[in-house]
């Protein structure tokens, strides 16, 4: 199933893109995702999506723990925010 | 019937200031205001910019929880908030909040809560254009500690 | 520097603002703002207005003195102080303060800090023009509790 | 020798006055102030001027304690203030 995959501000730069399309398995979670992600960006590219201070949302809710991803899902990786 | 906008254009004071004070009615007593501004220096660094960078839908949503609860902690009649996104040369105007109160207190406390939230709540990314390189702001320990002053932090807290 | 006036006039928080803006130059970061309004409502009377009075000289003395104690305890660009004399029916605007500075914790303390302080600490009088009779406004115990939690009062207080 | 005295708000109202000139001795205080100011408005005008929240300015500055007047000095009786 398609997901729609963003990425804001720092990781936007640094991956030079901001929004991709994705596969990734029926009823995928947490680390299928990171695997799909893995598979299409590569591990270096992967590997700041995991950092502690990088948040996850998923249609723009953040997610501290496990989630289960549906067709058409938003999943945002958040860089630390800073507003005002 | 509040306020809340994420935009590129500039923005008034007087006009918000205005549209504050008809919304807010006959009992308002006390309207607080704040407007941040890009500083032109930062510590021994000139500063020509910002880069304002936002979630379109997230980023009303997270104002709009820091609004919520201040409206749980205090008794208000209006408040408006605005921020820019964007490129914002120095001296620019970034965010607006206008709060409208019977009584001072609440309408000083609001205001300044909901900056502080704003700081460290609100979903936006701000690169710093400066002399010796750019760089992507994050929060300060001094605005946790600000946030975390307010007793009990916000549950729609991102962090 | 600072602007401090005592006027019979209304004011514009427009012109005010710009004025700060001008004055406050490139390394502001920070313009809080305050405007105290004549409520149309107090308990269960209806307020027509207000009548305040001034003594001239002496009025203005107190309030710079306010002002300097704000300078003297944070780090401030600029300071208007602008307070109305006269009968101010409902809704009129009394008094503003515009506050600039680098950052934002200092902008906001010192607005509230002035603000208090002129409730408690700037000659005027203000008798409230009542549905039930005119009756000359004093402090409250809470504004007095307000301006003595600003720590050590200030050397000026004439009370 | 002569000095102004002024009346601020209430006081203004209840007096029916805003402002007198006032004969004092050389080298008036606060006791001989108040003499004077009994022979001038009598006796039921001056007792509301020496309640305990009233402030006597001279020349613009708030005194508490005693003071002594020179020619042509302001003094001002101010009931409680409030601003803002």
């Amino acid at each position: 199933m398609k997901v729609n995959v963003l990425f804001f501000a720092s990781l936007k730069e640094d991956l030079g893109v901001s929004e991709i399309e994705l596969d990734v398995s029926e009823l995928a979670g947490r680390s299928a995702l990171f695997d799909s992600l893995t598979i299409e960006l590569g591990s270096d590219c992967v590997a700041p999506l995991l950092a502690e201070n990088i948040s996850i949302a998923v249609n723009r809710n953040i997610e501290k723990g496990e989630f289960v991803l549906k067709p058409g899902d938003e999943i945002a990786f958040l860089p630390p925010i800073t507003g005002g | 019937m509040d306020e809340i906008r994420v935009q590129s254009d500039d923005f008034s004071l007087a006009d918000e200031y205005l549209a504050c004070g008809e919304v807010a009615g006959p009992d308002c007593g006390a309207i607080a205001a704040f407007v941040g501004l890009v500083r032109h220096t930062e510590g021994d660094a000139k500063v020509t910019g910002l880069h304002l960078e936002h979630y379109p839908g997230m980023t009303e949503k997270s104002i709009e929880k820091i609004v919520e609860e201040a409206r749980n902690r205090w008794s208000l009649q209006h408040v408006r908030v605005v921020h820019r996104i964007g490129v914002l040369p120095a001296r620019s105007q970034i965010v607006l909040v206008v709060v409208a109160s019977s009584h001072r207190p609440d309408a000083f406390a609001a205001c300044e809560f909901i900056m502080d939230f704003l700081k460290t709540e609100a979903v936006f990314w701000k690169k710093e254009m400066r002399s010796d390189g750019d760089i992507w702001i994050k929060s300060t320990t001094g605005d946790y500690a600000r946030r975390d002053g307010w007793e009990s932090g916000i549950s729609s807290s991102i962090e």
